[in-house]
């Protein structure tokens, strides 16, 4: 069973996808930086102010904007600290890799599961098939 | 049961009060030494007291004597069994103990000295998921190679041996004891043909063992001699390492067996004759340890190479001068003349110079190891040394691990071997 | 990209007749590179940590005296003594020449510091501690090293990945940047139009401890007397 | 397996009791929503301008997110916020030309020092004993302003160190409002002394700039401008210039003073005078270039005076040999562009008379290098006798001025019915203080600032929140109910600008720039040399003592910073405490070696601090760089090392009335206590010696 992080909200991607919303409009540093970002409860009041707002983890979103407290996500990916990686998801992003093959197929995911396994031989796996660096001040610096 | 059985097995049964007032208050000293490192590994490698540019002190200097100690054994009972001296009999066993347990001690130090010691398998030779080999061209891997290899080549003299005496503990004993005996007995019957596989087998792994020994002193040699630092970098390093240990190794081995002579009541077995000619053997040593030294220094001070001076004239004339001197004078100038004027030489002097060299040698080690660190090529680099409690600590604790794990090997095993020094009686072939 | 990056060497050069020796170099490169700051315990047994440090030496004696100021970095030799001595492969060159220092792989051994000739390279003795809100100035694109690990200057290499996105038009190491005197210039020594090769060929440009074949990538050129 | 496993199997191997230090998890803090504009990994860079001395560099600042964990009532949150990574010199800037000096970039420290005051605070002891506590600004402003009003004029001093620009000028209408004397500063590295000299003899307002790039052979004398002298960064790069920056000149700089600066250090050659005979030395070569060359410029009177001077006299005073003189007059008069740099980076009795002594001297040489400031305000700081004027006051205000410290005025301090500090910090002056005000700090704030002598002015807008209840110092002072109008950047700004630039414009770039250009023309007719006066009698302190501005800690405000703590000192390489610097020849005669524990004592005092045995140092001269010996500055500088300023005696410029700080004579005596001296670096020679330490 694939870890599953217990989120203070139940987020649906898929139904966020459904609707045609794309990762990278919430994730907004995918494309352009090294960090793709969580939105902040901000951006989720910018379409939750008017709409759904009569659903129940939807109540719960509004009441932590109203607290001025961001949602407590919890990481479903991430390194740890000791890995010193520095990983980049905007060359990643140019290099035309689609974001399911790290983050699983989330069209079909109701909640964020770490479908793949995230771990240095995933990434050389893949650097070694798309020739890119091996180099470990490609990550690791 | 003879007499040479029982006075050799007596030290087997029973435990006297004399010989836990020992055991005891040392064991506590290993345990405090492994708080100690305890302490180290949860706080951070600074609780030793290196630091930039001495970056190695009195772990590296633990490791190089452990492993040098550990030349006592296998090597000189190799020797004396290649050159077939017949008094090594009472005595091979006594020193390829020490080896073992010198070698375990001074391979941990290894370890004790990463900065990041709970990853310290990742030096182990083998593929991980990512195909990732250590680094082959680093003398640390020479060292894990060579050390590992000698670990169990010395591991297996020292078993060899014990087999034949096992096999006749085995059946006298009771209990718990006499399953372990059995167990490692592997069998023995005593028939001929296995007294001959035994003896070939012996031959060989001294052969084997020598040339083992030989090269990991080498190879402890090489991780300093393979660096640029100033007075590392010699040819010299390399033998002068192997003399440096066999050196101490027999004064281990001479300090062991009046121990065990004492403690065990073996003045019958371990005569003034066994001590005479390690006695000799340590003079040799002195010599001819006296002899790379000189090497070593006159040619650093004949060259006259700036950096090197450096090195040289803090090990002479400053910081560590001390230090140098007093090596020189227990390596050399009490063995010399305790030693070396037969009328001197006696079981008293030949413990007195062992106890010095023992000392000299650890300095020699710290002698090598940080005069040169402290004195990088850059000026402004430069920097002193003193250890902490904790260095100090685990160094103790080391010594006393060491009489702890002999004692309780002697408390298992006979600690002279029965069969070589009186033939078992052998089982007629059928 | 795989190809594209190993087309640049990089290399620096320093004009020691520029250099006053104000070590602004060494301040930025402390917030850079999120270095530790010890305490005067610990700085008195010898672990402060400065990457790039600024050497004085006096010569002669009063009156008929002078200060030689050097700074000193990791120098990035491309004969590194300290490469093949690691067991892990923690130090090695990578593809643009530079002598990388991988804080994930290393276990500790600092067996490099001692093979280091220039004693550039510094040793985690302890974790860092940074007094809260001190931690608001670390520098996210860069690691914060943990107890047990080596660590030296990197070029900045943070600043070359930067590059690789924005451009390197203006690809400067923190010290480069900050130089009062200009005395530090950082550039490609693949590209002989670069600054910093010209200034490779200049004759006053020496290596340091040239005679050890280390083969540095950095360059001094030497004041004049 | 981690080291918290490995670290558990060895414990229970060992049996031993865990020190379990580590197995305390991080605690769930919950995050507040950030403000706009914060993105994570997204950097951004806004102008601002360093205030850590008074040169007005303009910088930039790297700002990116940042968590800190803030409390509001019982609770704990962590925030994300708007935080500065890096401070770099602005490019556009020609001061800086995008470098910045140390000190400069470690200004983020003192932003994010833990030992800033969080908000303001009452005093809850007696004087001096540091005890306070938190009150609302509404209770700590009324009290101020309740006891204000008993008092006017004389009875009112204000200590500032605010550059020229926005926060000078604010306080200056404060006090106008007040009918109070205009602000002082404490008089150490405030260059009023340069001012003195050029408006003596020039008549301009402001510090000279000096044209270093383009001059061939440079004299400096007295002014370590590559230390910590005017404009350290601009000096730097004219030196990068003027030694390798043209093709085929190489310039040559001659150094002259009295301990081996940073200029000295760079110099091709130094010349160690004695202390307090610069004036000698410039007249000595002043009177042999008259015997080579026609006067120039130079005044008939002037002329008339140097040719009369006793040549002999001045080279026995200043210790230098003829011959070596002769030299150096001789290039001088020949070189194509010559220039004399002179200033009083350790202030003497006579130092007034050095620098107008220089000004003469580049007029004799027809030095072009000498170049017009722009021209400040009738504001520009006043410093003069600061005790003196202390002792009249009764209510002080003290804006980043430390008198405690620099003045020893701790006594002072003591007798004044009202104390009132804006600083960030709880320093030795603020311990003394009755409110505690402190205003935001200088990164949070908007300010202009006119930098020394350049042209131009340098902008900063706020671009991170202030982190703690602190509020802009011009609100401060209106709500001390005094009715005034403080100064708005904007409209400082705007009508400082040339037609072409736009307060938008000046605004995004981070100030504006003009070329210093202009002639110097000497208006004064007068040359005066005199013999220096020092504090104390030669046979019973036989040796002087000169304290100077250290590089890391300027006049000792840098101090709790930390990386400046940790930054080698570069003379003695230094750190976390600064040496007492002995020559070698008085070390070998007092038995001292370095790192020994020394006492100093003067007429006024004694310090304990250790020795540096100095290669370069004067024999018979004692140094030490100001920046330790604080008593309350936080937990980096709290009674770490001493302060020499502590036993200066009070000594003032003949001419000008200014502090001098160098005009003391002390004797050294060998302490038997355990070695002290910190060093990155032990060894000073190349080659060290044969075995020893």
């Amino acid at each position: 069973m694939a870890y599953a992080a217990s989120q203070p909200i139940a987020f649906p991607h898929k139904t966020h996808i459904q609707l045609g919303v794309s990762c990278i409009d919430c994730h907004s540093g995918a494309d352009i930086r090294d960090a793709a970002g969580i939105p902040s409860v901000k951006k989720c009041m910018l379409c939750h102010d008017k709409l759904a707002r009569e659903k129940p983890e939807v109540k719960k979103v509004i009441e932590y904007a109203n607290k001025n407290i961001e949602i407590p996500w919890e990481r479903v990916y991430g390194f740890s600290k000791t890995a010193h990686v520095k990983f980049r998801h905007a060359p990643h992003y140019r290099a035309n890799i689609p974001c399911a093959t790290c983050h699983g197929d989330l069209t079909k995911a109701t909640v964020a599961e770490r479908v793949v396994t995230h771990n240095m031989g995933t990434c050389l796996t893949c650097h070694r098939q798309r020739k890119a660096p091996e180099d470990c001040a490609a990550c690791h610096y | 049961m003879d007499d040479v059985r029982r006075d050799l097995w007596r030290p087997l049964q029973g435990t006297s009060w004399r010989y836990l007032a020992v055991l005891l208050p040392l064991s506590m000293v290993t345990l405090w030494g492994l708080i100690a490192w305890g302490y180290q590994l949860d706080r951070g490698i600074g609780v030793a007291n290196i630091r930039r540019p001495v970056f190695w002190a009195f772990y590296l200097v633990d490791f190089v004597f452990w492993i040098g100690i550990s030349h006592a054994g296998t090597l000189i009972s190799a020797i004396l069994r290649l050159t077939e001296a017949e008094w090594r009999k009472p005595v091979t066993r006594a020193a390829e103990a020490i080896t073992v347990f010198a070698l375990m001690i001074g391979g941990m130090f290894p370890i004790i000295h990463l900065g990041r010691a709970w990853i310290f398998y990742w030096l182990i030779p083998y593929p991980n998921t990512r195909l990732l080999w250590p680094n082959f061209r680093s003398p640390l891997m020479w060292d894990l190679c060579a050390i590992s290899t000698y670990l169990i080549g010395s591991s297996i003299f020292l078993f060899l041996p014990l087999i034949p005496d096992v096999a006749q503990l085995a059946r006298h004993a009771k209990g718990w004891r006499r399953w372990v005996y059995r167990k490692l007995a592997l069998g023995w019957t005593g028939s001929d043909r296995e007294w001959h596989a035994l003896e070939r087998a012996m031959k060989l792994m001294a052969g084997i063992i020598l040339a083992v020994a030989v090269s990991v002193h080498t190879v402890v040699a090489w991780d300093f001699s393979m660096a640029i630092a100033p007075m590392w970098h010699s040819t010299i390093f390399g033998p002068y390492f192997v003399v440096g240990a066999i050196f101490s190794g027999i004064a281990a081995l001479i300090l062991a067996m009046a121990v065990i002579r004492r403690t065990m009541h073996l003045e019958q077995y371990l005569t003034p004759h066994h001590f005479n000619n390690l006695a000799k053997l340590l003079l040799l040593m002195s010599l001819l340890w006296v002899y790379f030294t000189v090497s070593e220094n006159l040619t650093v001070w004949y060259g006259n190479e700036p950096k090197e001076m450096m090195v040289f004239g803090a090990r002479t004339r400053g910081t560590f001068a001390p230090y140098f001197w007093t090596m020189v004078v227990c390596n050399f100038f009490i063995p010399f003349v305790l030693l070396g004027i037969r009328k001197l030489r006696s079981i008293q002097t030949a413990i007195i110079s062992s106890v010095t060299v023992l000392i000299g040698m650890w300095l020699e080690r710290f002698i090598i190891i940080v005069p040169t660190l402290s004195r990088p090529r850059l000026a402004a680099a430069w920097g002193s040394y003193s250890p902490s409690w904790v260095e100090i600590s685990i160094t103790v604790a080391t010594f006393a691990t060491m009489v702890v794990l002999y004692l309780m090997f002697a408390k298992l095993f006979p600690i002279i071997s029965i069969w070589e020094f009186k033939p078992h009686d052998r089982v007629p072939e059928r | 990209m795989g190809g594209k990056v190993s087309e640049h060497r990089w290399g620096m050069a320093i004009d020691l007749d520029r250099c006053t020796g104000c070590q602004a170099c060494v301040a930025a490169c402390h917030a850079e590179n999120n270095l530790p700051v010890s305490n005067p315990e610990q700085a008195a047994l010898g672990r402060a940590v400065h990457w790039i440090r600024v050497d004085r030496y006096y010569e002669g004696e009063f009156p008929n005296i002078r200060v030689k100021h050097r700074p000193v970095l990791c120098q990035q030799c491309d004969e590194a003594p300290c490469e093949p001595v690691c067991p892990v492969y923690a130090t090695y060159k990578n593809p643009e020449g530079l002598n990388v220092q991988v804080y994930n792989r290393c276990v500790g051994t600092r067996y490099c510091a001692n093979n280091c000739p220039y004693s550039v390279r510094f040793f985690n003795w302890f974790d860092p501690e940074w007094p809260e809100p001190l931690q608001l100035q670390h520098n996210p694109d860069v690691s914060i090293r943990e107890s047990g690990v080596m660590e030296k200057c990197t070029f900045c290499i943070q600043r070359i990945k930067r590059a690789e996105e924005e451009g390197a038009n203006n690809l400067q190491p923190a010290c480069v940047q900050s130089c009062p005197a200009e005395a530090m210039v950082f550039g490609d020594l693949n590209d002989p139009e670069s600054k910093v090769s010209q200034l490779a060929e200049n004759s006053r440009a020496t290596q340091f401890l040239e005679e050890l074949g280390t083969k540095p990538k950095v360059f001094y050129l030497e004041r004049v007397k | 397996m981690d080291r918290r496993n490995f670290f558990k199997i060895v414990s229970t191997v060992s049996g031993a009791v865990a020190t379990n230090a580590c197995g305390d998890k991080k605690p769930l803090i919950p995050l507040l929503v950030p403000e706009n504009g914060i993105v994570l990994g997204e950097e951004q860079w806004h102008p601002a301008v360093c205030t850590e001395c008074g040169a007005g560099c303009s910088t930039i600042a790297r700002v990116m997110a940042g968590e800190r964990v803030i409390e509001r009532g019982e609770e704990k949150f962590r925030e994300r916020i708007a935080s500065i990574k890096k401070i770099e010199g602005n490019p556009l800037d020609p001061v800086s030309g995008g470098r910045l000096c140390a000190r400069g970039q470690a200004a983020l420290q003192s932003l994010y020092n833990p030992d800033r005051l969080r908000g303001p605070m009452r005093r809850n002891g007696t004087r001096g004993e540091a005890k306070f506590t938190a009150v609302s600004w509404d209770e700590a402003l009324k009290s101020v302003a309740d006891k204000l009003k008993a008092y006017s004029g004389d009875q009112i001093l204000f200590l500032t160190n605010a550059p020229q620009g926005t926060r000078a000028l604010t306080i200056q209408r404060f006090l106008e409002a007040l009918k109070a004397p205009p602000a002082r500063s404490c008089g150490i590295g405030d260059f009023a002394l340069e001012r003195k000299a050029a408006e003596t003899v020039f008549g301009w307002r402001g510090v000279p700039v000096y044209d270093l790039a383009n001059a061939h052979y440079v004299l400096g004398v007295g002014a370590d401008f590559l230390g910590g002298w005017l404009s350290p960064v601009y000096y730097s790069r004219q030196f990068g210039e003027f030694r390798q920056g043209r093709g085929g000149v190489r310039g040559h700089l001659v150094q002259a003073e009295s301990r081996m600066s940073l200029t000295a250090a760079s110099a091709d050659e130094w010349l160690p005078v004695r202390p307090g005979s610069e004036p000698h030395l410039i007249v000595a070569l002043s009177r042999m270039l008259l015997d080579e060359k026609p006067a120039g410029q130079l005044p008939d009177a002037v002329a008339q005076s140097i040719r009369t001077a006793d040549l002999a006299a001045l080279i026995r005073t200043c210790g230098i040999e003829e011959k070596r003189l002769r030299g150096i007059a001789h290039e001088l008069g020949t070189s194509e562009a010559p220039l004399v740099i002179a200033g009083a980076s350790v202030v003497q009795s006579n130092s007034f008379e050095a620098l107008a002594a220089a000004h003469y001297l580049n007029a004799l040489l027809g030095a072009r290098g000498v170049l017009p400031p722009q021209p400040e305000p009738p504001s520009a700081p006043a410093s003069g006798n600061v005790l003196e004027a202390m002792k009249r006051a009764k209510v002080l205000f003290l804006d980043g001025e430390n008198p405690a410290y620099v003045l020893r005025a701790a006594q002072s301090l003591g007798a004044l019915d009202l104390i009132v500090s804006f600083g960030s910090f709880l320093d030795d002056s603020a311990a003394y203080a009755d409110v505690l005000l402190p205003a935001h700090h200088a990164l949070e704030s908007e300010a202009a600032v006119v930098p020394l002598g350049l042209g131009g002015v340098a902008v900063t807008q706020p671009f991170v929140r202030p982190l703690y209840d602190t509020r802009p110092i011009g609100q401060i002072l209106g709500q001390l109910g005094v009715a005034f109008e403080a100064v708005n950047v904007k409209d400082y700004v705007a009508p400082m600008l040339p037609a072409d630039q736009t307060w938008e414009n000046v605004g995004r770039q981070g100030g504006y720039w003009k070329q210093n250009s202009g002639e110097a023309k000497v208006t004064a007719k007068e040359l005066k040399w005199s013999e220096p006066v020092f504090a104390g009698k030669p046979e019973e302190f036989p040796l002087h003592f000169q304290p100077y501005l250290s590089l890391q800690f300027h006049d000792g405000r840098g101090a709790n910073l930390p990386w400046m703590q940790e930054l080698p000192d570069p003379v003695s390489s230094a750190m976390w405490g600064l040496p007492v610097e002995i020559d070698p020849k008085t070390a070998e005669k007092l038995k001292i070696a370095t790192g020994d524990w020394v006492r100093v004592e003067s007429g006024s005092g004694h310090l304990e601090a250790p020795a540096y045995v100095h290669p370069a140092a004067l024999p018979g001269v004692v140094s030490m760089p100001i920046g330790e010996g604080h008593t309350h500055y936080g937990r980096y500088a709290s009674g770490r090392g001493a302060n020499p300023l502590a036993i200066v005696s009070p000594v003032w410029d003949g001419a000008a009335g200014e502090f001098a700080f160098g005009a003391t004579r002390v004797r050294v005596a060998k302490l038997e206590r355990k070695p002290a001296l910190i060093q990155f670096s032990p060894q000073d020679r190349e080659q060290g010696p044969w075995g020893e330490r």
